[in-house]
């Protein structure tokens, strides 16, 4: 139960993403269904397994963790082009080409990763806080993170707090109306649904902090 | 769900070898999975590229306007959902001729943001990049919210009138200025009276009553305005054709280009007849009818209805109009 | 049913109505009915008339093939029913340039007859007439019958190869031998998959089963071959091209065009579907496609289903295929 | 009970016509949808009716007899272009053409028409008695006319018998099997039906003889 730090590492958090996605599809769609087309199972899944496949490549050389992050997003938002799919795919991109010169994550870096991937999804997606999408885990998730360090947690403190806020932003946007995407459309009839992207962001913090406990 | 295909997960790849097969001799796919096609001249030296996308399922709409005197690339998504920008990406990179390129495509989530990722790769390469976003569905938003609203077959004028510029050698600046101007002049509304059917799933995009239409529905099935009983030909045109020319501030002495488009069931006999019911109720206002077309321009695979469009017209857009093109799916001799 | 129409009787009326608002830049109305047709221009001094007729219900077949490079007149029916020979007469009358005329059309009961009695009645007023009758569906009766066999898609190459011949000067014995030749190259087979409903009496042509195909239907509900359940594209495809491929005696080293003919409500994704597995399977016996068609040739109002036809090519026959022509539903440019 | 000679007996001849159709009408497309497509109760209306409305013109003026009949098969064929509205169209057409001289139609120039229109019907038809169709019952009716005449009987004697062959011809249609048109796809499974367009020869005969008697 370490925060990855090596490029392999941060390979094998991926990996664990991919399978948390896969055990998670059914209900991602289920969620997406109930305010959206109901396709986030499926394009969240395809996204993961074509990064499992690449990352799982045996010829695959990458020295720095940040480009095993490039490299995901590339893969996910080339092979699963949704809103989320790109979102996701590009703060992914941007995150790792911010800390493209390191070696090793440390907590300060994971820190500017997870803020990187909030503003670049905030950025493309003109959302806030609020508007019930996945920055709803993913902003909590990243705020818990930073306080946590700030306080002197160890980075594996700090991870799982990020995982249990972020868990608990995804439970906060069953009372949020929703403002992007096709939810939009819905007004305040999306009052009392769970937002499917933000159930997608608790996923990631869970597989950073490499939490066993029960999603 | 009755579909002339192979395996549903092949539907987009079966389609796009057809069409290669059919027109390669005028497009041409940059990659192997054949979502990044091209004219295959592209680019055209001093031409600014156009390049649109989207979704498929809605043929002509997207790739079948890529050709002489309209589009120069597209980037093709799976059923219903937007390419990625990388694929986007890549059709900029071949069709840039130093002149720059702009990107005309319809207001849908996905594609918007896949198209300004894709800009900002392209810029961050030294491409100059602009984008101009099709928002003709008038039943998709109120009059105020216009940004919010969907890109319907009104698309087709943008290709036309922008690609009609471009192929005559306008800059950049001059050809996003035509394509706004086709934005802001050109209203569309649609009516659908059956669902169609996803090949990936076999489910129908809505469910609707044997006597009913949907009026304002999007070409994905988006929820439309009203649900009515179905009504004959005369009064459904005049209840579509009212926002539309009063948006436009429409009058006696105006002239317009009209498209009557259908959604892909519906039979070419029932658009002849629709447009001849547009064309006596805006000629009761004195208004002139220029270059009308009817036929399929934007579809939902096998759903059954129509969609009107106008085009408020000024000089230059009746010669861009009238300019010849020579596309896949789209020919203007002469 | 439901359809885009006002009063069901006003129906071939209306549409005529609405074509002619469109396209009277190029077909102009003998009569206040508007069934007897003929280019604007007709009749060209020195060129063959070219003339077709037939029942309305499957644009755009016949009336959408009159302008440049095709035919100069043609007689409309109502849905489904021959025109009359009068109206006949009154189209031969205005496209004879003293050239001859030749009727080219379907080979209906109905449309025999009144072609017959038409041809006797221009003849008697001293104009010289052939007529040549398309029977390229092969479902409609055994090999060695082929005269009773019936006229679908097909009928597109003889308008589009004897239209060229006589555009370019030739006399009627000459078209009409290319128009021979061309019937004899020519074969098509259709598949349905759900009914048309006409609009006189909103009765569905047939009934069929929601997993079942009827291949060798005709393009206006007759009875085809044999009821199915419905198979992949490239099955489907190999059923048809067989018995097509035998006939016309084809093998490696040949060349063809083939042609992809929409039944009303079928996709064009579909369409292209087909066209890839027609394509390869020919490709696989070493067969060449050259100017393939893919789209809405000769429908049959709302039916879901798609027929394919193959010509078999020789020098001639390219360049004629290849020729230009422009007529309000069909472009081919340069 | 007179068969008619005049130009205007001949109108008031086919005006009896068109109510006979107007009255089978729904008889006669019962009998074509059994063996064709169920139109001919729908298009010998719309014949007849154009025909009534043409010849009820107060200001037609035709002098000749076979002018009327020249203008009601026009009529037919113009308006109703169907298999028998084309073959009966312009058997009128012909038959009024043949006796085009005459100010009077005595019985010979009747069995002339007669003659003409079962000749012109074969002919465009290509078709012949046996093939179950119009014809196997206007041939009767044209033999039965001539070899009453030829035995001596007054006109309208011979007009009667011509009926009464004609309907039998109808009747008989039963035992034949289809050999033209639409019906002729269904081979031997069309024997047991009668033919509509022999019930329209019937009645045509019906309305010449002016025979009462119930169809
Ligand atoms: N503008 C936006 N900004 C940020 N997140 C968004 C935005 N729109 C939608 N989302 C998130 O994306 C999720 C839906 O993703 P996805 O299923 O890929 O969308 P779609 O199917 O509409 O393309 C939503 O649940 C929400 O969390
Ligand atoms: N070739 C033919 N010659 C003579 N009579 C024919 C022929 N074909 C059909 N008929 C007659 O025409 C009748 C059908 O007429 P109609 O309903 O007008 O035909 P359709 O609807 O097929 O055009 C048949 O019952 C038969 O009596
Ligand atoms: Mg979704
Ligand atoms: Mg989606
Ligand atoms: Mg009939
Ligand atoms: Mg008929």
């Amino acid at each position: 139960m370490t925060v990855p730090q090596s490029a392999s590492e941060v390979v094998d958090m991926l990996i664990c993403l991919a399978h948390l996605v896969e055990d998670t599809a059914e209900e991602l769609g289920a969620l997406d269904a109930s305010l959206g087309d109901g396709d986030l199972g499926v394009t969240m899944r395809k996204g993961f397994t074509a990064i499992e496949t690449k990352l799982s490549d045996p010829e695959l050389s990458v020295v720095h963790p940040g480009d095993v992050l490039v490299l995901a997003g590339t893969t996910m938002a080339s092979v699963a082009p949704s809103t989320l799919g790109t979102l996701l795919g590009f703060g992914f991109v941007k995150a790792g080409k911010k800390v493209a010169d390191k070696e090793s994550l440390d907590g300060a870096a994971w820190s500017v990763i997870w803020r990187t991937i909030v503003d670049s999804i905030a950025t493309q997606g003109k959302a806030q806080r609020g508007d019930k999408t996945i920055l709803d885990a993913l902003v909590p998730g990243a705020e818990a993170f930073d306080s946590a360090l700030e306080r002197g947690d160890s980075v594996e403190e700090a991870a799982l707090e990020a995982y249990v806020a972020a868990r608990q932003g995804f439970e906060d946007t069953a009372r949020m109306q929703a403002r992007q995407g096709r939810a939009g459309r819905y007004y305040e009839h999306s009052v009392g649904y769970k937002d499917a992207g933000a159930r997608m962001g608790a996923l990631i913090f869970q597989a950073f902090s490499r939490s066993e406990q029960a999603s | 769900m009755k579909k002339f295909m192979n395996d549903p997960s092949s539907f987009e790849a079966d389609m796009l070898e057809g069409i290669l097969l059919a027109h390669g001799d005028e497009l041409e796919a940059l990659d192997p999975d054949r979502r990044a096609l091209v004219r295959r001249q592209a680019p055209s030296a001093g031409k600014v590229g156009l390049v649109t996308g989207g979704g498929s399922g809605h043929l002509p709409l997207f790739l079948g306007y890529v050709g002489q005197g309209m589009l120069d690339g597209v980037a093709v998504g799976d059923v219903f959902a937007s390419p990625s920008a990388m694929v986007m990406l890549e059709v900029t990179r071949r069709v840039n001729s130093g002149s720059g390129v702009l990107y005309l495509y319809g207001n849908y989530g996905g594609d918007v943001l896949n198209f300004d990722m894709a800009a900002e790769m392209a810029t961050d390469e030294g491409i100059e990049v602009e984008s101009v976003v099709g928002i003709d569905d008038v039943a998709s938003a109120p009059k105020g919210e216009e940004s919010r609203r969907r890109g319907i077959a009104g698309l087709f004028y943008l290709y036309k009138l922008a690609g009609a510029k471009a192929e005559l050698g306008a800059s950049l600046a001059e050809v996003k200025e035509v394509a706004e101007k086709a934005i802001a002049r050109t209203r569309s509304m649609g009516v659908a009276l059956s669902p169609c059917y996803l090949p990936s799933t076999g489910q129908a995009s809505f469910a609707i009553g044997p006597d009913e239409m949907e009026v304002g529905m999007g070409i994905h099935g988006e929820p439309g305005m009203e649900r009515l009983p179905i009504e004959q030909s005369h009064q459904l045109v005049s209840r579509l054709l009212e926002p539309m020319v009063q948006e436009l501030s429409l009058g006696a002495g105006d002239q317009v280009s009209v498209l009557v488009n259908g959604l892909g069931a519906t039979s070419r006999e029932e658009l002849y007849i629709v447009y001849r019911d547009v064309h006596r109720w805006l000629a009761n206002f004195g208004i002139e009818v220029l270059l009308p077309y009817i036929g399929e321009f934007a579809t939902s695979l096998e759903m059954s209805g129509m969609s009107v469009s106008i085009l408020s017209l000024e000089d230059e857009l009746v010669e861009l109009l009238a300019h010849p093109c020579d596309t896949p799916f789209w020919r203007q001799c002469r």
